[in-house]
Order: C-alpha cells, then structure tokens, then sequence
C-alpha cells in the first residue's frame, strides 16, 4: 500500500514557470455552444455549464494535465495509510461572492447535503464515503467506509463544486432564486445573462489569491450555428473557440490563421472516448463473432484523418490512453475487410439490416455516422441510419432500442469512475445512456473490476486493469471508435489558457492577454 | 392550350430544365451504380480537377455528381409525394365545404384556418421532430402545413362552379350530389389545381432542403437538402459542396414556377379572351 | 349644321389568329353638333371598336389600319398621345355599358368626377368642388352633396350611369360616346337616362354617338342610324328611312327579327293546370352574425297561380323583383319557405330530397347563360343523357332520343358527339332546351332563355320554342324582364315587383288595358313604345286577330 | 359598432383558436420520444434512475397525462405559461426576452420586402414586355427559388467575412455598452443582413404578386373610364390601378407577417438572431414542453394579431367591407 506524501504547493510555485509577465486587464469572448441551462454548477453539470460556471465555482482540488492533484480551495491535504481518510486543509480568508465567508461547514453542506441530492456522479463515489465533518473552519475530513482508489479525483469543479451553504440550506435547491444569480467563491462573478446572446461574467476584486485573476471580463458568447462560430472567429468577434465548438473541418481552416494558435491538451481529465454500443442482447450484434467483424471492418484510421482531420487516436480498448492504467498490451482489430466477411460467413449472417442510430451532435458525428455505414455495407452488413435528435438519442438509448448506437463518454482519470460504469453487470439499468447500456455481462470481469477499484496500491491495480483490459477486448461488448481531441482554438496573445487537466472550464483564472 | 403553354419562353425553358432533372433522376442507377454514398477519392477534390468527378468530392470522398443525380430523385420524390398527399387532404375537404356549404364549410373552414394560424414552418419542425426524421415523416409534415391553401383554393372554386347553370341542370337531371360533385363541379377546378400543384412541388423542395439544413434530414435518403445541411460546416473551404445542390434547388424550384405560371396562362380564360373582336 | 366629328374610310386591324382581319372597314360617317348618331349592330360587329379607336382606347394589339377621322379640324387618329389625352375627357367625352366596373370602386364619387378637372389642370380645388356638385346636381342624381361622398357599390345602377354621365360631362366635350349606356339598366332605368341623354344633348348642344344594339332604343334617340355588320356599315340614314325603309337586307332582317310586340293570336287552351303555386314565399336572410341582426330580402312574397296544360305563362319583373328565385323555386333548386308547389298534384317544395330526385323529371329547366349552362368537359350527349339514365332509362333508349331531340332542335344527331365550346350561343341554348325535353317534363322552366342572345339569334331560338309549343303542347313559365319578347310568345302575362305579383292576365289584357301602375309604367319604359305601337297597329291590321 | 363588433367575433373565434393549438401542441410534443427529464439528465454526461425520477418529479412529469393536460390548459386560461424546465426561468420572462428582437428581425424584413416589392412590381407592370420587365421577373423568380438559408450564408460569406462591411449574425455589439443613438445604430447594422436576406425572399414573392394584381386591374372597366377621362399613365397607375392592385397584396403580406414572427427559425439560426423561432428549436431539442408551447401560442397570437390588423387595414382601404359584411 503506497501513503501519498501530504503534498503542497505555493500559487507562487505554481506560476514560477511562465516566461512573460503577466498583464493584467482586458476582456476574452469565448464562444459556449450550446445555451447553458443553467449556471448553477450544483444543479446542472452539462459541458457549457461546467464551461462557463468553472470561473465562477470552484472545487477543493485542481488537476495538471497529467491528472495530478494541486491546490484549489484546499491549500494542503493528507490522505491515511489506510486510504481510508482524507484530511483537507482550506484556503484562509476566502470569500463568497456576496462577501460572506467561505468555510468548512460550507463544503461539508457542498458534498454531504446539497451534491447528494443533486449530482448523480458524484453520489456513486459518495456510496464509498462514511462521514464528512468539519474539525474546524478551515479543516474538513472524509472519511470513506473502504478504500476507494480514484477518491482523490472526486475533488474538481464540476464533479464536487462548492456551493454557498447560507444561501441553499434548508431551501429548495432546484427553485431556489438565486439559481439565477449564481454564487461562488471563484476568480469571476457573473454580471449578467443576455438569453441567447450573451454571458458576462467579470473579475473578481476580492479573489483569495493576490493578482488573480488578470482579465477585467469575460464574455461567453451564444452563436447557434457552427459555421457562424467560425466567422465570429475569423472576424475576431471572439478570441477563443473551446473544443468542439466548430467542426472539424474549420479547424484545420482557422488554426492556418496569422495569429491564431491551437491546443488539444486541456481534455486529459475527461479523455473522451468515442464507440458503438452493441446491442449484446438480441440480433446479430448479440454475437461476438459479428462484433469483431464490425470492429474489423471499420477504417477507423480513415475516419480520424478524414472526419476528425487527423485528431485524436485509435483506441485500443475501453481505456483512453490518457488515462490512468491504461494498457496498449490487448488483442487489435485493424481496417481488414475479408477478415470481417469471413467472420459473417462464419457466424452465417443473413443480411438482416441493423439500425445504426448516430449521436444528434452535428456533421461531424453525421458524417462519421455514414462513414461507418458505408465501410459495414462494403462487407455485406446492411446497415440504417436511424435518425433522431437529442432527447430521442437518450430515449432509445436508454431504453435500449437501437442494434449499434454511438456515444462517447468521459472516464474522468480512472477507470473506477468512467470506465467500469459501461462494462459490469450491476450497472445493466434501463433508464440511463452512461451505464451498460450495451447489456454486456461477464461475471469474472465483473469480479476484477470490483476488485481493481478498492485497491490502493498503483501497480497492483495497474496489473488488475491489464488483465481486464486484454481479456474484454477479445469480447467487443462496444466497438470503441475514438479518442476524441478537442483542440481549443485561441488567438495567440492569450496566454496561459490551457493549464489543467480541465482546459478552459477553470482556466480562464490564470489566462492574460498580452497587449 | 398546348399552342399557347408552348408558345410561352419561360414555360418551354422549365418543362426542358424539369425533364432534364427527372431524366437524371431516372437513370441515377445508370450513371452511377455505386450510389451516392461510396466513397470513390480523396476528400474534397475541387471540381473540373479530376477525371472522372466533375463536380469534385465531398468531406468524405463521395461523388459530388453521384450525390446530385441519385439526390434529384429523393427531391423530386419528396416534392411529389408530398403535394399529392396535401391535394389529397386538401381537395376533399374544400371540396366538402364549398360545395355542402353550412356547417359542413363552417367546420372544415374553422379547421382550415386553425392550421393556418400555427405558424407553418415551426409546425413541420416539430412534426419531423417528433416523428423522427425519415422521407415519410419529412412529407407528412410538408403535406400537413401545405394543404391549408389548396382547401381553400378548391373551395372557392367549388363555390364558383356550383353556381354555373349546368351544375343546376344536373340537380334537376336528378343526379345525386355526390355525383354532380364529382362529375360535374370538381372536374372544373381541375385546371387552378394544376397550377398550384406545380408551385407546390417547387415549394415542398425549398421546404424539405430547409428541414434537411437545421438537420432534420433523413440520413438513409441523399437530397439536394441534406446534401447542403451536411456542407454548410464547410462551406469556406468546399464551396462546390452546397454550391452545385444549391443550384440544383434553383434551378428545379426555378423551373416548376417557370412551368406554373407557363400552366396559369395557358388555363385562365381570362387571358385566352384576348385577340378576339 | 355644323359637324363636329366627320370619320371617312375607318379600317381597324385586328391581331394575327382573330376570326377576322379587320375589326372595322372602310367606315365613314358624320355627326353633327346636336345630333344624335346611333351605330347599331349585333356583337362583333365592331360598332365598340370604333368608338374606342376615336378615343385612342383600343386595346393591345388592334390598330386603326387606315382612315381618317377629323374632330375639331385634326385627325384625332394622327394625334400624338399628348394630345390625344388633352382632347379625351375635353373635348370628346365617353361612357360605357357597365356602370359597376367602370366606376373605381375605392374613390368616392365626388372624387372621380373632380378628377376630370384635375387631370386636365382645370380650376382650383374649390371651384372643382362646386362644379362637381353643380353636376351631380345637373344630372339628376338625389341628394348631391351625399352622394359625391358616397362609393360606386352604394349607388343604383341608374345612379352610377348619371354619375358616369356627369363625368362626361364636366368639360363640356363637343361629342359624347355612349357605348351602350343602357344595356345593363331596367327597363324603367334605360327610359330615364335615355330621356337624360336626351334632355341634356338639347341644352348643350353636343354631338353624341350612341352605340347600341336594340333598335327600340334607337327609335327612341337617333336622329341617325348607321347599321353595322361585321365591321362593314351596310346601310346609313336618318332615324326615320333606316326605321321604316331599311334598304339593306341586314337591316330587314334585324328590324324582323325585333319582338316589336305584335300581340299573337290568342289560343284556346284546357283548364288542366300542370303547375300550381300557393301561398310561396320565399325570405333570404344576409349578413348576421354573433352581434349584427340578419338582413332580410322578401324575394317571394305570397305568390300564387296556376299554369295549364299546353300554356306558356310570361313572368315579366326588372332585376330584384324575385321573379328568378320564382322560377328556382318551381323547380325546386330553391326550396320556399311557405307555400306550395303542386305539379300533378304532387308538393315539389314539401318532398325530401330522395323523393325529389326521383321526381325531378317532372319539371325543367332553360337557363339563361348558354356559356354556363353545359359542362364544358361533357359531350352534349352525356348532357342529354344522364338525367334520363339517372332516372332509370335504359342508356340506349336515352341515347336515340338524345340524337332525335336535337334533331327537333335544329341540330342534327351528329351535335351528340360534341363539346359545347363547338357550337354558338344561340345553338348551346337549343341544346340546353332539348335536354329539358329529354326528361320529358310537364313544365318548362324558361329563365331569360333567350336574354344573352343577340336579336337575330333570339328570334330563332323563340320561334323554335313556339314550335315546339304547337307540336309537343309544351307548359312553359317563360320568365323574362323584357315585356316584348312575353308577348312573342306568352298567353298569359304575370307582372312581379319586389316578390309580389301585380298583376296577371292575358297578354291583349296587360298590354291594352293594364290595370296596375307598375304594369303600365313598365310599358310606358319600353324603348321605342310608340314607334313599335306603329308597328303593332299595323300587324293587327293585317287582320291577325279574329 | 361597424368595425367593433367583427372584431370581438373574431377576438372570441381566437381565443378559442388559441386553446385549441395549446392542446394540439401538447399532444404532439408529448408524443416525441424522450422528455425534458432525460435530455437534462443526458446533459449533465451521468445521471442515474434516481435523478430523472426527481427531474420527472420537479417538472411534475409523474403525474397522469390527462392531469398534466388539464393543469396546462387551466393555467394557460391564466395565462400562466409555466416554468421552463431548462432554462430555470418562467416561459413568458424567456419568450418576452426574445420577441422584441424577432420582431425587429421579422417587422423590419416585413416592412423592406413589402415596399420595395410593390415599387418594383409596380415599375415592372408600367414596363410590361420591355427588358428592363424581364429584367425584374427574372430577379425575383432567381430569389423565389434561393433556398433562404443559403442566400444567407453566402450574404455572410461575402458582405461580413470577405468584405467585413457588416457584423455577420448577433444583435448588437456585444459589452460595447452603447446606449442611445450609437445603440440604435449598432442594432441596425446587426439587422441589415438578416433582415435583407429574410425581406429578399418575400419581396420577390411581393413583387410577382403586385405586378401580377396590377397588370389584372389595369384591364377592368374602371381604368378605362380613367384614360378616357384624359389622365396621364402615371396618374392612372397610382390613383386607380395601384389603389385597387394593392389590396389583394396587402391580404396575403398580412397573413405572412403573423406567420413570418413563428417562421423566422432559419434566418435566426444563421444569424445567431436571438429570436423566439430559435427559442423555440432550441427547446424542441431540450423537450422543453413549456417553452415550446409557449411559444407557439404566441406565435399563432401574432398570426391572429396581425391576420386581424390586416382586416382593419382592409376595412380602411375598401369601403365596400364594412358595409358589405
């Protein structure tokens, strides 16, 4: 059992590094796509939210890019021998941004009452947590009920976010006005909501941190249409496009561009990954061998360099190589037609016609869509798209009518918490897109993942997610696609924008613009 | 008639761009038998650059031509289909009420107007939305937001020829309403109906390519619509991508109005009285 | 005297694809200051085109070819267009057949009228004022100052063609042109704007070329008569020779073809009825709504009477005396509200609608319009057919009885197999008569059968209706708005007004001795009464009546 | 009382209309597969049985339908539109937020496509057959067969990217902080592009109509009398032909700007146009019942409204209505 060393660092330390002054001032427009529904990050924890709530709210823990742990609002902490307690020191006169103070029994209300409730990721890694108590102010202690591995990367903004306790308690948090008006302790405070225009956000004067943060004011801007996203771009109407903001094909386009820098790094934390579900239940895509020819028959090389224009990665199974325990070491599937069809021949596919149900998230996705009907209909698998919007999309698929449906999902730096979910028996529940929608069941896997997750000695685990790793990609209970680069596109004079594992969802604090 | 329909320019131009689109649209299978979702060449080959693609290659390396040729069926298909199913809402139910009068026109005008007052286009997104977007979703809904005006078309003419002599002469030849309703009044609408059907077609196109846009498409079914929904991401740097379907719209929606109003001349006595003392 | 307009050698062009190449030629004539010109002609015969070929009003395509046609001491036809508008509404005035459409129907009368002054920068907006109402007043319409604020739709008829009039009027032109001015008026309305026309070319003096087709009127006015057939002027004179003498055997034909009145013979006929009407009455409601009371028109007002076998009765009325909703009524295309209709003794008007269609056979109808009383998409034997196959004949039957009716009619069996836009009007109304026939009615509906015809043509198709009277002993409710053409061929005359019947008797007795006022007012407004009383003094004293 | 008491009839014949929709409406967006609960939950990237039930629950989506049914219509006769289930917002504050700019958007479009399509269907019927006739049909049948949205893009491609003459999509400025005249300038360079691309179709659509109507008058009864009264041709074309020619316009312009404020969807969508027609496809994506719904009875209230004003316009106009009806 490895103890993690009580680690702290200093701002300071932190920023040392950075080769230019800093200038302070000056405004960034950043495009958020979709309309947030809302900007109260406790309540609503959907990708533009976290995007633009990330200044405003902020969590205990912030994460590098290699998905180490550094100081948020917890300047230090100490996690037990045992893996069994997690000590957290906090940050000495932080403030609300109504001018409260900020204290423990605020993070214990964040966590213990108000998250519980209201944030279902969250409450599956809660299941481990016995007690939250505050000891003092500034000193706030978990303690879990058995060693839970990734514990320590429950900590960041959109998956613990601190919310203000004299505003929410004993309300309802759902209808509670301030929703409106959101409160946090991070470097921005919101000024105004121009619905379906605009948010502004502006500097937070009273920041627990002296200099933080540099800009004046942020603008998060509401362009519906993505090619409209790239004109706003090119006509300098705003400065930074987070990823996935426009399509693919613009980025080559608009990262050519005199000034304009780009970054894929800023995703480590999420590592989205891109696959099929298969239906393992019933119809061809119940046999393993129809699975594997699909795998075999997708060009996925083609799809990354045509569709996604040369972003991202083959994956090699349910593991993004970003994340933790990843292993390179498991059966491959390259682009080989004749063994797909050999497959099929196998199995004796009869041409029944499968339904391929894209995800309703743009050309892009379109595209890739067609691409993969067109490479499975070229070894003989008669394919349908099935179309449907967002809400349909989550209704099939969680009500489990589709044949093979895209998704991509976040794995959130360990396979304890985003990978697992979509691969054990316990979590086949109708009614959700993130579980086992695939109906996949393995009973001794379903055992070793039990057991990689409580462990809490590194390499014991990395061995444990190995073996699971090489033996479920025999299975193919997903066709796994993609790992999804996101490159954020910015004008070259913002500095600094990309610093953690997050990107830009809490990165603005510490970005400059150079006059 | 026919003297005068082709006596008219514009009309002779869009009945020969129309049977031109309909001849492409026929021999798809002909001139491209891979169909128009094989993917033959690098992506986005500009056009006139490569033999054997005209009209260059999409962002997956399709045949920009295959995707028009085989796409002016799933247009013209959606544009006919769906006119006629509109005619087939709407010419009974003016029919009805202009020529029963009372409560049966009070009530199939009430409902007329009803669908008239939902603001049309947000009605066939939602429809195509809730019934999930397939050719057959995609012309119910243009078929139900475009019968309104042919109910209200037929009925007034049902009106305006039930009032001729000869409809009273079959009353008193004792012939039932139905048969002087269907043998004597609608035959002479025919020709106002014609005309519309054709402006209808050509609108029912414009109206499916602009469903396909905000991507309420039907992915199985290439149409010149969803060909320019899926290129408008790129058209900066593929221009030819939505350019030739756009044209493609032009030139049919183009030709059909060519053709209607080619069709309103040649029928409307109004304008046949001319030249004679 | 003078002349103010003298035309020589007129040709008009007409379009390539006409049915013929001139529309007028070779036409020349003089009109006088103070006369009156009547050009007559049946339709096409281009008496229209030249009046619009003087005021430069032709439509596209129709160009004057040749000719001359000096006003004022200029070829008006040589004018530039400038000139040409300073002279129109000036000096050269022109009113039309119907005064609904030819009024703008959104400016108020007053307006339109002033405008004449303005268009030719005449006075001041006072003075044009006070003229307009001075002739408002001068043409005798009631109530000048209202009616210069009230629209066209809230005038009469009568009221819109002084108004028009008044328009004409307001330069003081040295010629009107009236192109057919009182077509569309009744009887009674005609007689006063003809009394006007002439009242007024009297104190003022102006020429006028009268465009008309019914020689009754032009009994009435003309000082002049030009004939016109077919573009040609076949005979001209003054009133009196063309009248009396008519030298061109066009002319004797139109003049023959008039129903001057000449009371027939009367006849002996059974007391039977075949048509018994009681009590009917018949209220249209308009307008009404959720807070406005309905308007109520009596169209029908407690008629009652009776038609027996073999007898053709006259039901004589202007527009709105309910005399068609009468006829509707008889054959039940409009059920009454009160009353009965008994044909055979059977109660039309209280039948369902199942018992009715099988009972339509028993009476029929001959409508007005020939252009609308045939499907244009039926052959003429399906016309003649479907109601005797839909009562239950064998087709075949039905089929030789369709050819030998149109046969009778004038047509040949050949006419069966052809569309209607193939024939004319005056035989699309045999048509329309033999396909009552065909369902071998006890009565015949006849309304205005022959009023859409030209004269020559309403001559033949009446006297096919008087054969067939001899031959088939048809009943007949012949319903018409011109007393002349009841007496043709009526034995008994019914008079309507405003949905009552004024008065009923045999023809000799309406005629001779009308005992109503209205009776007697309407045929006092009979164009030309005195000239065809002439005529009539001079048929009986051939000795017709017994 | 002339002009009143059709207009309460058809205020009355509306509102029930109105009801009507609502119901309509509601039957189909609750037919479509999914609802507000698993698209909010989908986007929050985890979500368990637990929190759609409470999403369900909140949104009171766990009762019968006929009790949800009845609770919507009995609100909407209070004209209570609800709460948004998205947007944490009541439905009117979001629809009242987004109408001024759809209908600056529509209004502005409605007004430059209405006059410039009358002038040059005008001018074009007073060239009948000549060049500069064929000219102007030929351009307006080129802009009636334009798919909307394309004509759009391109206008964007060319006049705010290529040219950079005009903002390319948004309202206004955004954070200029402008206020005043430079605030009205600002919005109406915004406007230009949207509202010519949306005027561009319907002018031509104005044009045909209007050169089509007059060509019609110019061959009745009355305009004759006018020539024959001595007018010249432009006096004739305004007072008489153009008077009577523009009613027929004037009906159908009514209809399409009631329609015009629901159908504007495209236009706002290209434009970034923060309009009610993207409110609306935006909630249609989130099954946002209450929005939806909401929006739609206001669009169908500005049909109404404006179907209405048109036959106030009308009554004006033509005197013979009033008195007829």
């Amino acid at each position: 059992m490895k103890h993690l060393k009580a680690t702290t660092f200093l701002i300071a330390a932190a920023l040392a590094g950075q080769a230019m002054a800093q200038e302070a001032g000056g405004r960034l427009d950043i495009v958020v796509q979709p309309e947030p529904p809302g900007l109260m990050l406790g309540l609503v924890q959907n990708g533009p939210t976290q995007l633009v709530a990330g200044d405003i709210y902020e969590g205990l823990l912030r994460y590098t890019t290699e998905l180490e742990p550094e100081p948020g609002l917890a300047e230090s902490w100490e996690i037990s021998e045992d893996g069994l307690t997690y000590t957290f020191h906090l940050h000495e006169g932080v403030t609300w941004h109504d001018g409260e103070p900020f204290t423990a029994e605020d993070v214990v209300f964040s966590a213990d009452v108000f998250l519980r409730e209201t944030h279902a990721r969250l409450r599956a890694s809660l299941a481990y947590v016995d007690t939250i108590e505050a000891v003092d102010d500034t000193t706030v202690v978990f303690t879990l009920k058995e060693p839970f591995g990734p514990f320590i990367s429950v900590f960041e903004v959109g998956t613990m976010p601190m919310v203000p306790k004299h505003i929410y308690e004993g309300t309802d948090f759902a209808t509670n006005e301030m929703n409106a008006t959101p409160i946090g302790t991070g470097p921005f405070k919101f000024e105004a909501w121009e619905k379906g225009s605009f948010i502004h956000l502006v500097k937070n004067e009273d920041y627990y941190i002296d200099g933080l943060p540099y800009l004046d004011e942020v603008y998060y801007r509401v362009i519906p249409d993505a090619a409209s996203r790239a004109v706003a771009f090119e006509t300098g109407e705003v400065d930074v496009l987070p990823g996935g903001s426009v399509e693919n094909w613009d980025v080559a386009r608009l990262t050519e561009m005199d000034g304009v820098c780009s970054t894929g790094s800023g995703w480590e934390f999420f590592a989205p990954l891109a696959w099929m579900w298969l239906n393992n239940r019933e119809g061809p895509t119940a046999d393993v061998r129809f699975r594997q020819a699909i795998m075999y028959a997708m060009d996925r090389e083609f799809v990354r360099d045509v569709v996604w224009n040369g972003f991202g990665k083959i994956p090699t199974g349910p593991v993004a190589s970003v994340t933790n325990f990843y292993s390179a070491d498991v059966p491959q599937y390259p682009h080989d037609p004749d063994k797909a069809k050999a497959l099929l021949e196998e199995m004796g596919y009869d041409g029944q016609t499968v339904r391929l149900l894209p995800l309703p998230y743009g050309e892009t996705w379109q595209r890739w869509a067609e691409a993969v009907r067109q490479n499975l209909s070229e070894v003989g698998i008669n394919v349908e798209i099935d179309a449907a919007d967002v809400a349909g999309w989550n209704e099939k698929t969680s009500q489990w009518d589709y044949d093979m449906a895209f998704t991509y999902l976040y794995q959130y730096g360990d396979p304890a918490l985003g990978v697992s979910r979509n691969y054990t028996a316990d979590r086949i529940q109708k009614g959700s897109p993130w579980n086992n929608v695939e109906g996949y069941e393995n009973p001794e896997l379903d055992a070793k993942w039990a057991a990689a997750a409580t462990m809490t000695d590194a390499a014991e685990r990395q061995a444990a997610y190995d073996e699971i790793q090489k033996e479920i990609v025999e299975d193919v209970p997903v066709a796994w696609l993609l790992e999804l680069e996101f490159p954020t596109i910015y004008r070259c004079n913002v500095h600094d924008l990309v610093t953690t594992g997050i990107g830009i969802n809490d990165g603005i604090r510490n970005a400059w613009i150079e006059q | 008639m026919i003297r005068r329909f082709a006596s008219n320019k514009g009309a002779v131009i869009g009945v020969l761009i129309l049977l031109a689109v309909i001849a492409l649209a026929v021999s798809a299978d002909l001139l491209f038998p891979r169909g128009p979702w094989a993917m033959v060449q690098r992506p986005f080959l500009v056009p006139f650059s490569t033999d054997g693609l005209p009209l260059g290659t999409d962002t997956l390396g399709r045949d920009v031509a295959a995707g028009l040729v085989h796409g002016a069926r799933v247009s013209l298909l959606v544009g006919l289909v769906s006119t006629l199913v509109a005619l087939m809402i709407g010419v009974p139910l003016g029919a009805v009420a202009g020529f029963y009068g009372g409560w049966a026109d009070e009530g199939a005008m009430r409902f007329t107007e009803f669908f008239q007052t939902i603001p049309n286009f947000a009605l066939a997104i939602v429809l195509v939305a809730i019934l999930e977007p397939t050719l057959g979703s995609i012309t119910l809904a243009i078929a139900i937001v475009s019968w309104p005006p042919v109910a209200r078309l037929v009925r007034a003419e049902v009106m305006a020829v039930k009032r001729r002599d000869y409809v009273d002469a079959a009353r008193l030849a004792g012939l039932s309403k139905f048969r002087i309703l269907t043998g004597e009044v609608l035959p002479n609408t025919v020709s106002p109906i014609i005309v519309m059907a054709s402006l209808m077609v050509a609108t029912a196109i414009l109206l499916e390519s602009s469903l396909s846009f905000l991507g309420l498409g039907d992915p199985n079914a290439m149409s010149w619509g969803y060909m320019i929904g899926a290129a408008r991401t790129v058209i900066r740097s593929a221009w030819w991508l939505s350019f030739f379907p756009g044209v493609a719209i032009l030139l049919t929606v183009l030709a059909l109005n060519l053709i209607g109003e080619g069709l309103s001349d040649a029928l409307n006595p109004h304008l046949s009285r001319k030249g004679t003392a | 005297m003078r002349p103010v307009l003298t035309i020589e050698d007129l040709s008009i062009a007409l379009p390539a694809g006409a049915d013929r190449p001139h529309a007028v030629s070779g036409m020349s004539m003089t009109i006088g200051e103070g006369e009156i010109l009547c050009v007559v002609g049946e339709s096409g015969s281009g008496k229209s085109m030249t009046a619009n070929a003087l005021m430069g009003l032709l439509p596209p395509g129709v160009t004057v070819a040749g000719g001359r046609a000096v006003f004022d001491g200029r070829d008006v036809l040589a004018l530039p267009e400038t000139q040409r508008r300073a002279l129109r509404g000036r000096q050269i005035a022109m009113i039309f057949q119907e005064p609904m459409t030819a009024l703008n129907p959104l400016m108020r009368i007053g307006e339109q009228i002033s405008e004449v002054f303005a268009a030719h920068g005449m006075y001041g907006p006072t003075e044009r004022e006070r003229r307009t109402l001075a002739l408002v007043t001068e043409v005798g319409l009631p109530d000048p100052a209202k009616i210069m604020r009230a629209y066209p739709f809230q005038l009469s008829g009568g009221q819109r063609q002084r108004a028009m009039i008044a328009m004409a009027l307001a330069l003081e032109p040295e010629l009107l042109i009236a192109d057919e001015p009182t077509t569309a008026l009744d009887v009674t309305t005609q007689a006063q704007i003809l009394d006007l026309i002439l009242d007024l070319r009297r104190r003022r003096g102006m020429g006028v070329m009268f465009i008309t087709h019914d020689f009754g009127v032009v009994a009435e006015i003309a000082d002049k008569v030009i004939v016109m057939e077919k573009g040609i002027a076949v005979e001209q004179g003054s009133a009196a020779e063309v009248l009396d003498t008519p030298q061109h055997p066009y002319t004797s034909r139109l003049l023959d073809a008039i129903p001057t009145g000449r009371l027939p013979e009367a006849r002996s006929l059974e007391p039977a009825p075949v048509l018994e009407l009681k009590g009917l009455r018949k209220v249209y409601r308009t307008g009404g709504g959720l807070f406005r009371p309905p308007r109520e028109v009596r169209a029908v007002d407690d008629v009652s009477l009776t038609i027996g076998r073999g007898e053709v009765l006259g039901l004589v009325g202007e527009s709105g005396s309910g005399k068609s909703t009468l006829g509707r009524t008889v054959v039940r295309l409009v059920t009454p509200d009160a009353g009965q209709v008994l044909v055979g003794g059977t109660d039309l008007a209280a039948l369902s609608e199942e018992e009715l269609r099988k009972s339509r056979g028993k009476v029929q109808m001959v409508f007005q319009d020939p252009y609308a009383s045939l499907n244009p998409r039926h052959r003429i034997l399906r016309a003649l057919t479907a109601g005797p196959v839909a009562m239950g004949r064998p087709r075949a039957a039905a089929e030789a009885k369709a050819r030998e009716l149109l046969e009778i009619v004038g047509l040949g069996p050949e006419a069966a197999e052809r569309f209607p836009h193939e024939f004319s009007g005056g035989q699309r109304q045999r048509i329309g008569i033999a396909r009552a026939l065909a369902m071998e009615p006890e009565l015949i509906v006849a309304d205005e059968a022959v009023s859409a015809l030209d004269v020559s043509i309403q001559a033949q198709v009446l006297d096919l209706l008087r054969d067939l009277r001899a031959r088939l002993g048809l009943s007949i409710l012949f319903i018409t708005h011109d007393l002349r053409v009841a007496a043709q061929l009526c034995d008994r005359i019914a008079v309507m007004q405003t949905g009552r019947l004024v008065e009923m008797g045999a023809v000799h007795d309406i005629f001779l001795a009308p005992r109503d006022p209205y009776t007697r007012a309407l045929l006092a407004a009979v164009p030309g009464a005195d000239w065809a009383a002439e005529n009539r003094m001079a048929g009986n004293a051939e000795g017709a009546r017994p | 009382m002339a002009v009143i008491a059709p207009i309460l009839g058809r205020l009355v014949k509306a509102l029930v209309t109105l009801l009507a929709i609502a119901v309509l409406n509601f039957f189909l967006i609750h037919a479509a597969p999914g609802d507000p609960a698993v698209v909010l939950a989908g986007e929050a990237g985890a979500a368990d049985e637990q929190m759609i039930a409470q999403l369900r629950e909140r949104f009171g989506l766990d009762q019968p339908f006929h009790v949800q049914l009845g609770s919507y219509v009995w609100n909407i006769v209070r004209l209570d539109f609800g709460y948004s289930f998205r947007q944490g917002a009541p439905v009117l504050d979001l629809i009242l937020d987004r109408l001024p700019a759809t209908l600056i958007l529509t209004l502005t479009a409605f007004c430059i496509s209405l006059t410039l399509g009358i002038a040059l269907g005008v001018a074009a019927s007073a060239r009948v057959g000549k060049a500069s006739d064929s000219l102007l049909t030929t351009l307006a049948l080129l802009f009636y067969a334009t798919p909307l949205y394309w004509a759009a893009l391109m206008a964007v491609l060319v006049f705010s990217v290529e040219l950079g003459w005009l903002p390319g999509f948004g309202y206004e400025t955004v954070g200029a902080g402008y206020t005043g005249l430079a605030r009205i300038g600002d919005v109406i360079r915004h406007l230009i592009l949207p509202a010519s691309t949306l005027g561009l179709f319907f002018m031509a659509v104005y044009m045909r109509m209007t050169r089509a109507s007059m060509l019609e008058v110019a061959q009745m009864d009355f305009v004759k009398t006018a020539r024959a009264k001595g007018l010249s041709g432009p006096v004739i074309r305004r007072r008489h032909v153009l008077r009577n020619a523009i009613l027929p316009v004037v009906t159908l312009a009514g209809l399409q700007a009631g329609q015009l404020v629901g159908g504007a969807v495209l236009t706002e969508t290209v434009f970034a146009w923060p309009g009610i027609g993207r409110l609306m496809f935006e909630s249609l994506a989130a099954r946002d019942y209450n929005t939806i719904l909401g929006v739609f009875l206001v669009s169908a209230a500005m049909v109404i409204a404006f179907n209405i004003l048109t036959d106030l316009v009308y009554r004006l106009v033509d005197p013979r209505i009033g008195a007829r009806a």
